[in-house]
């Protein structure tokens, strides 16, 4: 098939969700929400001290991300797989795992990007500052779209599984770890003034592999959940 | 032996059956005899460590079963991709007779550690880097059986596992280096064979024996719950009872 | 032309059928009959590559569709059980990204037409979809039928909650489709009205 | 040999209680996953056994 | 109606969904593993002093717990929505909250109940020990059931009124933090040493609170979102 | 006796019906037919006191339901579009927990007795729901029919995807109800095979 019909079920499949989305524009706002709601939960249950919510800062936000992420990504397939799209995905003329790209950049434009964007705010509540700061953004925006990758093989294969929502948790929360160390890491370090570089680049890498691979992985489960 | 066996063969759940069956005795003979040697090498000739005193002595279970943890599931995600590629049904049989036992011994591992941990580190858990990555090693073994458990159609449950696995053996290395960057607390190879006195030759066979138990043990293990499951999943009334049995039942009747 | 080569299709433990040899000319339909549970919408779900068989194949102009791939997609529209439309957007949004993921991007013009040949008004396709009643939502669907270039049309009981008038409505669609040369395979329970020569019969007996 | 008596290789010079858990802990688990499966093997065979009688079963009928 | 036929049909109502909890016997481990690995993901983040990892502890445990109940329960009509079951519900012969009391209280035993009993271990992890053990252990106890209650208000809302997430976080979030907060609060005060009788008694005010009024919210959103 | 009273119906800015005046006698079947998004599935949930309606009242022996409230749910058994089946539980257990839900509890014989009566056989109530078939699914619901003691019956287009036997089955269980002095209320767009003294129709105009 040519380039560009490829580029056009990509362009079909991202507008689609978008609409989708803008007619619910109050569910998209729901990871910000849920991150704002996590981060905030914390002084609460940890106590007020702010050597103690430096310390965690970076880590408890990156840990809320990877939450908003995994939560907003767990349900990604499953209107499709109720309602019928999915059938009439798979058997559109183009690879499915391109499609999977589509799906998953729409989403993450919807609940990732805005996670990115409102983070150097929620930080000030943790009192990072400066030059972390940058690096919080560069590393949640390079981990983010990572996290929305391997999110949606494991939304794939629990489609049609009941109890899928923690299901999913289970499968994906493992596979965030090293994102969520090198994140974390990357902040902590510059905070340290080591500067986040090293574990920056390894975000990068990381982003890279997931590219490659999982939109191949979650192609061949959402297959087999249609068999 | 390497050359001669004919692949195509023994691919089927019907050559399989049999052959296991055959192998299972001699490697649980060979897996008791190596840990009745091991056990007594590490509890009667290995001396007592200088520093840590007998406590040491976990090493020849602990190591063993973390080893044993990370290498079955390396195995199993092999299975895993060999029945995704060929979709072979015995493979992915095999798969699912791994893990059970993969997690048996990651779960050892933890908790061989954590009763090492306490007279070592005064604590029972520290989050340091080795231990957290056994940790979630745990965790991806949880993952593939739940995933297979939550699923009713079994070529479905085969299938969606195997791509887990797989998925999930990339996250074993990168798992691995990754902690690198932590401080870590863990021991590392800090009973110090490096010097090869005696002593520490002594530990390290027995260690090693050990680890070579466990492996016949796990072999032995793993192809019997893979008999289990191809007689669950299929039927096979001509590889499973003699004749004679078949002939009895029928005039039990 | 599209050819069933000694297809079986086994689901968990009952074999549905085995054997299944059929040949659907182009200019003809294949209508699918059988009980509840006999295996249509297995055996409809083979023909569109959703499903594997477990034994035999399905080829496509004499090439097998398992080795055909995306280049078989591009030759069908499946309507299946499920009308595969979002309850959040509109029939027009519906039918438009519907057109537009199967790679037949439609004009909102084509679209408006399409709803309207099926039977919706105007003031329908700016409904969410969510409102509209079973029957509707089914024309939803179907409407895609009205701008598909396709040549096999896959149709899974498309009569389901659709009153008579609509049923003629589609029945006279599939017909203009046949004979423009296009092919169909369809599961149903009702009587097709279709010229016999047209039509072809494959009872499963489950 | 380093064991004076049995008492001082059972108390393991005052970790006994850690060494030996982790043997006996490991030593059940791998016992209870050779019990475990012999028991899944006897049931399997008891279902095969009772499909067999039910397949003659139904020839006959 | 009689009492013992509005017993009969909360009877039902949860054998039916522990029936269909057993059937996937894996759910009910599954929050507990969601569990062990958010509370794990922590020090993941945070980084491994085990000084820090003593403070944030209870905090971390709380919000873990919190988290879970609420990611369970926002989809707990879901299913029931879309495959008609909830109209039958509706159209039983018994006031719906006494259904719904029954529905929350199935899935606390599924998925609150292990979280109770697992805690301890976990809390082992971050050094908490002895009497705060206890206090911890109580206040999920009494903690747990409240949030479900509170969630199932949420849960019912989802379904309803069109683009609801954000409401429903709006709504169910801010209610949950004073159960977060006399919860974790309980566990420092008796690790401080002045003992967490005080919140705990809060606590089950909370408790005795949403359990007459909950049901009755949900009865009002699920009818609302049927008709 | 149900009576409908001055109903009228509005949905969003449609106006379905206004001013409908009828009544079912026990023994008797209102059959609504009328276009799809005529508002028969509407009507049908007005009386099933699932939706309440914009104007006039339903009255069950006289008596308005909006006031009986419980009391008028423990007269009826509704049978809706969806199944109100689950995908995890089997065939038995989702009869089963219905009627036990509904306040009717039966033994697991007569549970199987019913699931017999409409024709899904023995292997079938064993497996999980997902697996069966659309129309097998459908029979599911309807086994309730068997089961049920209320005397009204509410019936949202029962025959959808169900074969032709089928069909003729859940018919005479239906005339079977009515016999014994039960209401019913359908909506359906194919015929009904009913003696015409038993049979009122409502055609919707929408
Ligand atoms: C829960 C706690 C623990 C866990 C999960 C754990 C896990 C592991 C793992 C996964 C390995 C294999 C890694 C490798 O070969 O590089 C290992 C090896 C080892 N562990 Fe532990 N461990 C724990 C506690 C301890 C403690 C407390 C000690 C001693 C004070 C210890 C001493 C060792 C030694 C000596 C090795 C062999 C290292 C080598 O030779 O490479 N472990 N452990
Ligand atoms: N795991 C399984 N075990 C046993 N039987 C199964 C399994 N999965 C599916 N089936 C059976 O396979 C059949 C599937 O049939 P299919 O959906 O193709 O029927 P259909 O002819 O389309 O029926 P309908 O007219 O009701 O739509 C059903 O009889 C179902 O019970
Ligand atoms: N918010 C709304 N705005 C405008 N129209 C609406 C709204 N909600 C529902 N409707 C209309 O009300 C009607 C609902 O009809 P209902 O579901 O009762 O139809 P039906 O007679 O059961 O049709 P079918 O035969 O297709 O099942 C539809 O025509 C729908 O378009
Ligand atoms: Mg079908
Ligand atoms: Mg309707």
């Amino acid at each position: 098939m040519s380039r560009s019909s490829m580029w056009g079920a990509i362009g079909g499949i991202v507008r689609r969700d978008l609409l989708l989305a803008m007619r619910r524009r109050s569910d998209a706002a729901m990871s910000v929400f849920f991150l704002v709601i996590v981060v905030s939960l914390f002084p609460l249950g940890v106590g007020p001290e702010p050597a103690v919510l430096r310390t965690i800062g970076p880590g408890v936000l990156w840990v809320a991300a990877l939450l908003a992420c995994l939560l907003s990504l767990a349900r990604v397939f499953t209107a499709d797989y109720v309602d019928g799209t999915l059938e009439q995905m798979v058997l559109v003329p183009q690879p499915l795992a391109v499609l999977v790209v589509g799906k998953v950049f729409a989403h993450w434009v919807i609940s990732g990007l805005p996670i990115v964007l409102l983070s150097p705010l929620l930080s000030l509540q943790f009192g990072l500052s400066g030059e972390s700061l940058g690096v919080l953004v560069m590393s949640l925006l390079l981990g983010t779209p990572t996290l929305s990758m391997i999110g949606a093989i494991g939304a794939a294969l629990v489609l049609g599984v009941r109890g899928s929502g923690l299901l999913v948790a289970l499968l994906v929360l493992p596979l965030y770890v090293p994102v969520l160390i090198f994140g974390a890491g990357a902040v902590t370090s510059s905070m340290a003034g080591i500067g986040g570089e090293a574990n920056l680049s390894l975000l990068g890498a990381c982003l890279v592999l997931s590219l490659f691979l999982a939109p191949w992985a979650t192609a061949v489960a959402l297959r087999i959940a249609l068999e | 032996m390497s050359t001669g066996i004919n692949w195509a063969k023994y691919s089927s759940p019907q050559a399989l059956y049999p052959l296991a069956g055959r192998l299972i005795p001699w490697f649980s003979v060979v897996a008791v005899a190596l840990m009745g040697v091991g056990l007594y090498m590490g509890f009667f000739v290995a001396p007592t460590d200088f520093q840590q005193g007998e406590s040491y002595r976990i090493i020849f279970v602990h190591v063993p079963a973390a080893w044993m943890s990370m290498f079955l599931y390396v195995v199993m995600a092999i299975w895993a991709g060999i029945g995704l590629g060929l979709n072979a049904r015995p493979s992915f049989m095999m798969a699912q007779a791994i893990a059970p036992t993969g997690a048996m011994f990651t779960f050892l591992a933890l908790l061989t550690g954590a009763m090492w941990g306490k007279p070592t580190w005064g604590a029972w858990w520290v989050w340091d880097a080795r231990l957290t990555s056994e940790l979630i090693l745990l965790f991806q073994y949880a993952g593939v059986m739940l995933l297979r458990t939550s699923i009713d159609d079994v070529r479905r449950a085969d299938r969606s596992s195997a791509v887990f696995a797989l998925v999930g053996v990339v996250n074993v290395p990168i798992i691995y280096f990754s902690v690198q960057w932590w401080n870590t607390l863990h021991q590392g190879a800090s009973v110090s064979m490096s010097t090869g006195s005696k002593m520490a030759a002594t530990m390290l066979i027995a260690m090693l024996l050990m680890t070579l138990a466990f492996w016949m043990y796990s072999i032995a293990i793993i192809l019997s719950r893979v008999r289990c499951i191809m007689a669950e999943r299929e039927s096979l009334p001509a590889w499973e009872e003699k004749p004679v049995t078949i002939q009895k039942i029928a005039e039990a009747r | 032309m599209l050819q069933a080569v000694r297809l079986s299709c086994r689901r968990g433990e009952r074999r549905l059928f085995s054997d299944l040899t059929v040949k659907v000319e182009p200019g003809t339909l294949l209508a699918i009959v059988g009980e509840n549970g006999s295996g249509k919408t297995s055996l409809l779900r083979i023909f569109s590559s959703l499903l594997p068989p477990e034994d035999g194949a399905v080829l496509w102009e004499g090439e097998d569709i398992q080795q055909l791939k995306e280049l078989y997609s591009g030759q069908l529209t499946y309507i299946g059980h499920l009308n595969g439309i979002k309850d959040d957007l509109t029939p027009l949004e519906n039918l438009m990204s519907a057109m537009a993921l199967a790679g037949e991007v439609c004009s909102q013009t084509e679209a408006q037409a399409a709803l309207e040949a099926i039977g919706l008004k105007r003031p329908i396709h700016r409904l969410p979809s969510k409102v509209l009643s079973q029957g509707q939502k089914r024309r939803v669907a179907l409407a895609r039928l009205w701008l598909s270039t396709r040549p096999l049309w896959l149709l899974d009981e498309p009569f389901t909650s659709l009153d008579v008038a609509s049923t003629g409505i589609v029945t006279e669609r599939l017909h203009a489709h046949l004979q423009r040369g296009g092919l169909g395979v369809l599961v149903t329970h009702q009587e097709v009205d279709l010229p016999t020569d047209r039509l072809q019969r494959l009872r499963l007996t489950g | 040999m380093q064991w004076g008596s049995a008492s001082e290789f059972f108390a393991m010079g005052g970790y006994g209680i850690y060494v030996w858990t982790s043997y006996v802990v490991t030593a059940l688990c791998l016992v209870w996953e050779v019990l475990a499966l012999w028991r899944r093997r006897v049931a399997a065979r008891a279902e095969h056994r009772a499909m067999l009688l039910g397949g003659t079963n139904e020839t006959a009928t």
